[in-house]
């Protein structure tokens, strides 16, 4: 007996663990296995979980439509549980244990940083569906996401348009804020607006460089006392408007803090870009009424095919049986529907190559013939990875829901901003 | 000629949280001398105790080893060293290591990390620890875990430990706490048989124990955190005030 | 028992009371007809024609007017397209019927909306189209509204009202202010005004007139006329005693400025260290007095906070949840959940759902504890570094549970109108919900403190705690205290759940963010210690704000807070208020 | 579920007592499993054959078995020692940046902007490699970094901590506000050391390219001998002088301070030593799983370090092994399986452990072996 437990206890587990994941189940036929890799659990749960519904149901209308060339898409989800070497863990797995096909996921850049090795290495292919800081080219993956120029800069815009002056800058400290930051500070100069009007701070190197534009707080910050006090002295004066670049859960004790504080959208629009329908369901919308949003898919788009999706999604809700989705009270926002057109925007690669083959579906998709007219309009995969597609500004609604204010149609996804925007800035000195 | 002193302690306070534990307290003991101190609960002994071991410092007074050597800027090891050793109300040894190991730790020498990483347990030290084991009558159980013991040889081997340091002073609290008569009497007699070479101050509740190791011994009698009278046992017992403080408590001892 | 009898029905009937006065109410606000046709016109006229209407309606200073508008920049204006092709303008009444439903009250007459049948017609909100408003259409309504705010018996919203007429830098408003100005008796509208009228002031082509508004500004220490102030002394061409005076004014309104900060500064590290305080309180009872490690304390913050969630939505419409799990019987998948009805409450009455949350998250978070320790704890009270481990466990589960039962995202919790907004005073801003956080956190010190002197069960729980067998000896129920003692401690935590909804998410990961927090205040007031903790935790948070405004930076204001309370342990290793004991450890 | 202080000395005993043949029988066991089992099974074995172990599981492997050697760190100073440290992970991740920073330098030109600097540093802004990166281009360098970076760091934070007598709760919870604060330092932009992002995208480790797996193979069996040169050295220092006292300080501090020991110095000896396993463990974690960032260090890290421990069994340097390798595969499984239930799984496992199980696995045969003692014995008395 004891002997035995010697053995189980020595080697077993280690066995065991090289069972558990080398245990492959045998490939069918008429099936292609395609990876969904989002955080289920720990803090990016809260935004993530709703990507992977959406890919399932994407994946469930296509396979009750007959699948991908014949093929029924078989899902493999895995939970990088908001651990970032765990997604570099599970993206192996999927690429060399599942032999996925493809894979949608992340959130996160640096998710989306950490399996881009992986995927670079075992030649996968990544689609990638939410706003991002850009700066970022890889041959295997595929960004739908919204990059800069179509959510941050087109907001800018839209509010100088309206006459705003003044702008404050304020972030979470990562790298999203602050390459978005930085990029609008160098825009906002761009078109005229003096330095002493972008609020929030600056901060240069050593040689009188800016590279960091903007207040920053840590992730998960509670306390806005302080800097909606800052806002509030800031907009005093008027035509003021803050940016917004908060990320996940600090932005309802941010935006708590603005009704507060009292500092009305009318004062003070604030322009935020990580908020869409999904997490507004957690904020205090009643109060928030004509805060500004800025994505490439509002639920409120009164198009057929946003009418469409909306109404099978909900009754794909009603039926389906999948552990762990919730049902009640769901929203749809840009992140899904990009998720979404990323499944659509390969599978039809996938139908005019002919075959799963990731180099041949690359090759389609960066031919730039691969268009999807999705839920927030149509949708084209560029040569560099990115996606042309429509953007649009709208105000918050006590429903939660966006009132689309402006439309920016087929914008061209530009991941290099700064860059150009060097340039520019160089240029017009 | 008159003894050297060994131990002084003069105008000495301690306050906690504005409970006053010890207040002015003068004591000295000889090279040699076998001390007993007594007292009821919450006399101060065991402050006491702290404050010569430097668990604990005074607020004002001063505590002086041999001639000159200033105990209260010094700290328990550094006190250790100079060879003054305490055994603890409570047994306190090593539960996790065997007899033999508790004494070899406890063995006078180098103490620092890296003597402690590449010592070698030397023919001598083992004979020493070896005697040590007979004196406490712990030979058959020397690979025994410590933990395993019975309360009173856990006092034995604790005493045992303290031998094994070799210390000029021994300050014993309550060694026969938990034994039977026939090993408190053992106790005793290896007490008396320390002192001489060893100087001791044995702080006691079982007054027949105190009788038997005071002999004509001075004891001191603490109360309060003062010191309530010192003299011969006897002197001691028919003091009134030390029966007052006692009986007037309703603990009448023996 | 009998005086939490008496509490309740009196509540209830006052809320009772609310409810049947609101039910009461007219259903639409009285007026005239011609004001009422010229508001339909101008919610059903597009383009410029627009302007001049709202503007008409602003000088009629009606009430009618001011709901209406309010209501449009509420986007609840809405057109009813009647079958003969005309659009009604209409709002929908707050009171929702069970199906979501609403009356419509017509803006034309005041009147319900109604069939050609005669019946009332109902509309849930998505049923109509609201009346388009844009940005620029909104600031002018607002405008409107702010002249017909001027006379609002609120002096709050007369004081907003003129700021923004003030910062318009249309000197067309300076009569209309100006004739405010000797009916206002409120002395901060006073100031306002007077802030307003020499704003506007600043544009008057006459040099001395800019001066002397420039001066005014000066000696009412204007905050929002910094820029202006500075834009009138940098202006190239500018007179030159205009610039003068200004480059003055700007330098007496930087030192108020470092004075509001200053004051502001205080008030906010009160507000942080009684958050702090609330969240640590529950802490300091369950590893303070018991020396449980209890990492599952900020699982206990959360579910004060989920039950508020829940008794909110209770009040509102009610709420369900269902669970599947992957596991199937008899080919399905197991699945379980339930619903609580709603009681559809609307007004006052649903305003003070809060009130009934706090009460309830107590309860709700001590009987969680309650389990817990029974479960887990019991076992644990002579291994407080495996309490650690345990309650980690803990709380790892009760986070997948909310996840399940409340789903991963945060939830949304609406703050009662009465912890909204603010009030200034000499430009400093105290937010109410800030406002109530230090009362509520002196409210559950002192019940703290009273309980545990002046109760028996205090007197229990401080024995027990002190010496747990000799409290066993004494014939103390033990078991009975610390299951009481732990219940009491996590109801604290919910107590602090139950307000950390009103000011941040509510969440499956809530209580992480506090954890640490918590402990530190613990640590640093001194292990069982509540005076301590009470220190800890109003030094922490001065310390942080303070930090936070001379640093401009909270992430670095954090980490030196961190770095200062390690420091401050080898100073004081046992805490502020150490409990010293004498006994060998 | 008994609790009187009697339970406490029979559970030590169960603690550090496995029978010493098992334990070196397991040893050589898992040596042969893991240095000659594993990597033959991976060249020789055809792909698809049920005994084949592909690249992927050799790479996991080594993340657990990096895994185990901090979890031996943690269990040096919890199980030997008595201090609880909830700060293990931050040194785990200096050393991974350490080494990071020279796989960072490395890329060379092959990052996004094909420059010198690392991408990050380019993107925002910097025009020069900041000094205190310079001397990482050294591989030399850099591995003295992984050493006395947290060597250094752990000295005084330890000094600090042990003069002033910090220990039990306290020790942990200012540990856990160590390394929480680190994390928010790291987790800057311009701490210059990427951010949230963290270092990432490595290609070469001195001159060989880390995506072959023939590295990867390298690096596994790196980690393979780091851990048993780790549990041998450990076995030695508990079998000194050095490890008596060492666990004569968890079990009576006061009895070795008052008999002539400085504890403190053999404490800051022990705290030391373990930041620099750790560390070193970290470092060979970095180029096998490709990414390091601040929340590497939360601190709830290091908290699931400590229950890897717990679960294997303290106090034993095979139980943090096991614990660190049976946790993190039921992880990997179990994120997969149920993905939706893992952390339930996870918690109701760590407090089954601690309240049936404080051994932890490995005293489970002396557990069962009691209990068949006094089922036998039942009857008869």
């Amino acid at each position: 007996m004891i002997k035995s437990l010697r053995i189980v206890l020595a080697s077993g587990l280690l066995a065991a663990a090289g069972l558990i994941v080398t245990n492959n189940a045998a490939a069918e036929d008429k099936v292609v296995k395609v990876g969904i890799l989002h955080s289920l659990t720990g803090t990016m749960a809260i935004s993530e979980t709703s990507l992977r519904d959406v890919l399932l149901y994407a994946f469930d209308q296509i396979n009750a439509s007959g699948g991908v060339m014949g093929c029924k898409i078989e899902p493999v989800v895995v939970d990088g549980a908001s651990n970032w070497p765990l997604f570099a863990e599970k993206a192996k797995q999927l690429l060399e244990e599942d032999k996925v096909s493809v894979t949608f996921g992340c959130w996160t850049s640096v998710s989306r940083k950490s399996v881009l090795p992986v995927f670079e290495k075992d030649n996968g292919m990544l689609f990638y569906p939410v706003q991002y800081e850009g700066e970022e080219l890889s041959k295997n993956i595929f960004y739908t996401a919204e990059a800069v120029n179509q959510q941050a800069t087109p907001a800018v815009d839209y509010l100088l348009q309206q006459g705003k002056k003044k702008f404050y800058l304020i972030g979470t400290d990562y790298v999203y804020p602050q390459t978005t930051n930085l990029i609008l500070y160098k825009y906002l100069l761009l078109h005229g607006v003096p330095v002493e009007n972008i609020g929030g701070g600056l901060r240069k190197d050593a040689d009188g460089k800016v590279i960091s534009a903007g207040k920053y707080v840590p992730f998960g910050h509670t306390d806005f006392q302080q800097i909606v006090a800052d806002i509030k002295q800031f907009a005093a004066s008027g035509d003021a408007c803050v940016i917004n670049t908060i990320n996940g859960d600090s932005n309802v004790p941010f935006f708590k803090e603005v009704v507060a504080a009292g500092l009305t959208p009318s004062d003070c629009p604030v322009v935020s870009f990580s908020l869409a329908e999904d997490e507004l369901r957690s904020m205090p919308t009643k109060d928030m009424v004509g805060e500004l949003g800025c994505w490439t898919y509002f639920m409120s788009l009164k198009t057929p095919e946003n009418a469409a999706f909306l109404k099978s999604w909900y009754a794909w809700l009603e039926t389906e049986n999948y552990p762990g989705v919730v049902k009640m009270k769901r929203a749809v926002d840009s992140p899904m529907v990009l998720s979404y057109d990323g499944v659509y925007l390969w599978k039809a690669a996938v139908e005019k190559a002919g075959s799963f083959d990731v180099d041949k579906v690359r090759a389609v998709l960066e031919s730039g013939a691969i268009t999807f007219t999705g839920p927030g309009g149509k949708v084209t995969m560029q040569a560099n990875h990115h996606v042309t597609k429509t953007v649009y500004i709208g105000e918050t609604k006590a429903n939660g829901q966006f009132k689309i204010l402006k439309e920016f149609p087929d914008v061209y996804g530009e991941p290099f901003q700064l860059k150009t925007l060097d340039a520019k800035l160089a240029a017009g000195k | 000629m008159k003894p050297e002193i060994i131990l002084t302690v003069e105008d000495v306070n301690k306050e906690f949280d504005g409970f006053k534990a010890i207040t002015n307290l003068n004591f000295y003991l000889d090279r040699g001398e076998l001390r007993v101190i007594i007292g009821p609960n919450g006399a101060g002994k065991s402050t006491f105790f702290d404050l010569l071991t430097g668990r604990t410092k005074p607020d004002t007074g001063r505590i002086v080893f041999g001639r000159s050597t200033d105990l209260t800027s010094l700290n328990e090891f550094e006190i250790n060293r100079l060879g003054i050793g305490r055994k603890f109300q409570t047994p306190s040894v090593y539960v996790d290591h065997t007899v033999f190991e508790n004494l070899l730790l406890s063995l006078k020498g180098p103490r620092g990390v890296f003597a402690a990483l590449f010592h070698r347990t030397t023919a001598a030290q083992r004979s020493r620890i070896d005697e040590l084991l007979g004196l406490i009558r712990l030979g058959p159980k020397r690979d025994l875990r410590a933990g395993q013991l019975a309360h009173g040889e856990k006092q034995w081997l604790e005493i045992g430990m303290l031998l094994a340091q070799d210390p000029q002073v021994l300050l014993v609290d309550e060694p026969a706490a938990g034994m039977t008569d026939e090993e408190t009497h053992r106790t005793g007699e290896l007490l008396i048989s320390l002192s001489g070479k060893h100087s001791l101050i044995v702080v006691e509740h079982d007054m027949t124990f105190v009788k038997q190791i005071a002999q004509d011994r001075k004891v001191t009698v603490l109360h309060q955190g003062t010191l309530l009278c010192e003299g011969r046992f006897e002197e001691v017992q028919a003091n009134p005030r030390v029966r007052e403080v006692y009986l007037g408590r309703g603990k009448a001892h023996k | 028992m009998t005086k939490f009898a008496f509490w309740l029905t009196l509540l209830l009937i006052l809320a009772g009371l609310a409810v049947s006065r609101l039910a009461a109410a007219p259903a639409a606000p009285a007026g005239d007809a011609a004001t009422r046709a010229a508001l339909v016109r101008a919610i059903l006229t597009d383009g410029p024609g627009r302007q001049k209407l709202l503007s008409d309606l602003a000088n009629s200073g009606s009430r009618l007017v001011r709901d209406v508008l309010t209501y449009w920049t509420r986007d609840e204006i809405v057109l009813y397209a009647a079958p003969d092709g005309t659009s009604i303008p209409v709002f929908l009444e707050e009171q929702q019927d069970s199906e979501g439903k609403a009356r419509a009250v017509r803006i034309d007459n005041g009147r319900f909306l109604a069939d050609p049948a005669g019946r009332e017609m109902r509309f849930a909100s998505g049923d109509l189209n609201s009346v388009d408003t844009d940005m620029r259409l909104r600031s002018t309504i607002q405008q409107a509204l702010d002249t017909l705010t001027l006379a609002d018996p609120d002096p709050d919203a007369r004081r907003s009202a003129v700021v923004k007429l003030g910062n318009s830098q249309k000197r067309q408003y300076i009569p209309i202010l100006q004739a405010r100005l000797p009916l206002e008796r409120d002395a901060e509208v006073r100031k306002a005004l007077g802030e307003a009228i020499a704003l506007l002031g600043m544009n008057d082509p006459d040099p001395a007139v800019r001066v002397a508004s420039i001066n005014r500004l000066a000696q009412l220490q204007s905050l929002g006329s910094i820029d202006a102030l500075s834009r009138v002394a940098a202006a190239p061409g500018q007179a030159p005693e205009v610039a003068e005076a200004a480059r003055a004014a700007v330098a007496v309104i930087n030192r108020h400025i470092a004075n509001v900060n200053f004051f502001g500064t205080i008030f906010r590290g009160a507000s942080l260290g009684s958050i702090l305080l609330v969240v640590a309180l529950g802490l300091a009872i369950t590893f303070g007095l018991m020396g449980i490690i209890n990492m599952a304390h900020g699982e206990m913050i959360a579910v004060g906070a989920y039950t508020s969630y829940v008794v909110q939505n209770v009040f509102g419409s009610g709420f369900g949840f269902a669970i599947t799990l992957p596991f199937s019987m008899g080919g399905r998948l197991l699945s379980f959940g339930f619903t609580i009805p709603g009681i559809n409450a609307t007004g006052w009455w649903y305003q003070s759902y809060f009130l009934f949350a706090i009460p309830l998250s107590f309860l709700t978070a001590a009987l969680a504890g309650l389990v817990v320790e029974r479960s887990v704890i019991q076992f644990l009270y002579r291994r407080p570094l495996e309490s650690l481990l345990a309650t980690w466990g803990v709380s790892l589960v009760m986070q997948q549970l909310f996840r399940m039962v409340f789903g991963a995202n945060n939830v949304q919790v609406d703050s009662p109108a009465w912890l909204l907004g603010h009030f200034s005073c000499d430009d400093v801003n105290f937010g109410y919900n800030r406002v109530f956080v230090i009362i509520f956190a002196v409210l559950i010190v002192l019940g703290t403190w009273l309980l545990l002197t002046k109760t028996p069960l205090g007197l229990l729980i401080r024995s027990v705690m002190q010496n747990r067998d000799m409290a066993a000896c004494m014939g103390v129920r033990t078991n009975r205290v610390n299951m009481m003692t732990f219940a009491f401690g996590s109801g604290l935590a919910g107590l602090a759940g139950a307000f950390l909804s009103q000011i941040g998410n509510v969440g499956p990961s809530l209580g992480q963010n506090y954890i640490v927090d918590s402990f530190m205040t613990v640590v640093v007031g001194g292990v069982g210690s509540i005076v301590g903790t009470v220190c800890a935790a109003a030094g922490i948070g001065t310390a942080d704000q303070v930090l936070q405004q001379v640093l401009g930076s909270p992430v670095m204001g954090k980490i030196i807070v961190l770095a200062a309370i390690i420091l401050f342990l080898q100073w004081k290793p046992g805490g502020l208020f150490s409990t010293r004991s004498r006994s060998l450890d | 579920m008994p609790n009187t202080s009697d339970t406490i000395v029979i559970r030590r005993g169960l603690l550090s007592r496995i029978p010493a043949n098992l334990e070196l029988g397991g040893v050589i066991m898992a040596a042969l499993v893991l240095v000659v089992v594993i990597p033959v099974l991976n060249v020789l074995a055809p792909a698809g054959s049920a005994l084949h172990i592909s690249d992927f599981s050799i790479n996991l492997y080594g993340k657990y078995l990096c895994y185990a050697i901090l979890a031996i760190s943690v269990d040096l100073l919890w199980g030997y020692t008595g201090l609880l440290s909830l700060g293990q992970c931050m040194f785990f991740t200096l050393g991974g940046y350490a080494l990071g920073m020279y796989l960072m330098l490395m890329i060379g030109k092959l990052g996004q902007y094909h420059s010198d600097l690392p991408d990050f540093m380019v993107f925002l802004g910097y025009p020069r490699l900041p000094s205190h990166w310079v001397p990482f281009r050294h591989f030399w360098f850099a591995a003295a970094a992984v050493v006395w970076v947290p060597g250094l760091v752990a000295m005084v934070f330890g000094y600090l901590a042990f003069r002033s007598r910090i220990r039990g709760v306290y020790f942990s919870i200012l540990t856990q506000a160590l390394t929480y604060a680190s994390c928010l330092m790291f987790f800057r932009n311009d701490f210059t050391f990427g951010g949230n992002n963290g270092l990432t995208d490595f290609k070469f480790i001195v001159g060989y390219d880390l995506r072959s797996p023939a590295t990867q193979r390298v690096l596994y069996l790196c980690t393979c001998l780091l851990l048993f040169a780790t549990y041998g050295a450990c076995k030695w220092l508990t079998r000194t002088k050095f490890g008596k006292v060492q666990r004569a300080v968890r079990d009576s501090e006061n009895r070795v301070l008052f008999s002539g020991y400085a504890t403190a110095n053999f404490k800051l000896f022990v705290f030391v030593l373990a930041a620099v396993i750790a560390s070193v463990a970290g470092a060979l974690y970095v180029p096998q799983v490709g990414i390091i960032n601040p929340s590497e260090m939360a601190a709830d890290k290091s908290l699931e370090a400590v229950v890897w421990v717990a679960v294997g069994g303290r106090g034993t340097l095979i139980g943090p092994v096991i614990g660190a390798i049976g946790v993190n595969a039921l992880k990997s499984w179990a994120t997969r399986a149920y993905p939706d239930l893992w952390l339930l799984i996870l918690g109701s496992l760590f407090i089954f452990i601690v309240l049936f199980l404080p051994g932890g696995i490995v005293s489970l045969p002396a557990r069962i072996a009691s209990w068949r003692r006094a089922r036998k014995g039942g009857p008869s008395a």
